[in-house]
């Protein structure tokens, strides 16, 4: 174990190369046992959806997800984290968002993981907008409740 | 003291622009106090704001609930919940 | 949707590429909306090991891991499952094992992908074997009662 | 009719091959049985089989509890409690 773990955390136009990510968290190191990556991408809705555009508030997406990062941290024994989460237009089969989780042990790396997508869903200032591929306007998504009850359940008791 | 007022996703588009500096009048408090206010400045805050409770603020780029105190904000953003992730 | 989700399932001694077991399943498609990767990597155990050697039992490891892998496509709307095992000697830091699920929704392809990695750890006919670093004999790693908890918890009460 | 033992891991090395094909003699129905039976067979076996309970079992490559039967088995393996994953 090398002491603190510092979370990686990007927010960028660009696509990410997730066996990089992954790489980037291993390379050099024989003390981990577990990796999980979650990629969310854009879907077409049934060919509705030509594209998504992803606003986000600069400077408080990086803090925000710094913050719920580094709760991971102190919930689960983590070796490393890093989130990565794309702005601008994404379109149907491309990725949106990557949360790359390593630990000694599997339940820790699936947990971190599950719960660090509660949290972006609920808590990490972006905001998406649909682009119609018939070329009619596109609206604001709607948030969904089921993704606030998903990031409740963490909530220990005790806290 | 002017404070910075940021908007986004649909509150902008109703408000008509991504941000503006305010001064605030005497009286206004917490961040319902804010609210309350804004929908008073114009049929496009009016509609932006309808529904109060559904409009998500930070402070300083931290997220506060409506009833928080604004002394000291130097950046007040207000939002729809998001749909990030 | 193309209907019935046929899952990959390979036992091999070679590594693997995570990015393009990923694209295998998501590629020319817009209706993925959430990949979970899990690799099970091989740890020194603070140096103490040099190796690991898995053992299998060809023909049954592959017929045991497609079972379990037909069982998760009835209990969770996957797109996509991969399941790749190696076997034969592992270095620290190496992978051994990996698991993609693919689906609409998020909760689905984790939730998927946990239940693999603990029927695999449980059910899939695997042993392992230590090298130690020091030259030592290494012995068979011992199964832990943990892992046959945590296969149990996903027994509905109504089976 | 001869019955093919495939054997795993430390069980292969306590009984010193990978497999064999045995005559089971009458009288052996089920898994207890055979567990029985092949550890009078030798000191090899004897160690192999000591804890006849953390043994596991597989006929024609599917997982069995101990009480199942064992008639029509071409195959069955024997292996300590599995460490894959």
């Amino acid at each position: 174990m090398s002491g603190v773990v510092v979370p990686v955390v990007r927010i960028q136009r660009e696509d990410f190369d997730v066996a990089a990510e992954i790489a980037r968290l291993t390379e050099g190191r024989a003390d981990i046992g577990a990796v999980v990556t979650f990629c969310g991408l854009c879907r077409d809705e049934q060919g509705r959806l030509s594209a998504l555009e992803l606003e986000h508030y600069p400077g408080m997406a990086e803090a925000e997800i710094a913050r719920i990062a580094g709760e991971a941290i102190e919930r689960w024994p983590l070796q490393g984290l890093t989130v990565i989460h794309r702005h601008g237009k994404v379109r149907p089969g491309e990725n949106i968002v990557l949360v790359v989780t390593a630990s000694a042990h599997r339940q820790a790396a699936f947990e971190a993981a599950n719960f660090l997508m509660d949290y972006l869903k609920s808590r990490a200032p972006f905001w998406k907008k649909e682009h119609h591929a018939d070329g009619s306007a596109g609206g604001w998504v709607d948030a969904k409740e089921i993704d606030d009850k998903a990031a409740g359940r963490w909530k220990a008791p005790s806290k | 003291m002017a404070t910075k007022l940021i908007y986004f996703a649909w509150v902008r588009e109703r408000i008509g622009k991504p941000e503006e500096d305010v001064e605030l009048p005497a009286g206004i408090e917490t961040v319902a106090d804010l609210l309350r206010w804004l929908k008073s400045r114009g049929e496009e805050y009016e509609h932006a704001l309808q529904y109060p409770d559904v409009i998500r603020v930070a402070i300083n780029q931290e997220h506060v609930e409506h009833r928080e105190k604004i002394a000291g904000a130097r950046e007040i953003a207000l939002f729809p919940p998001m749909t990030g992730g």
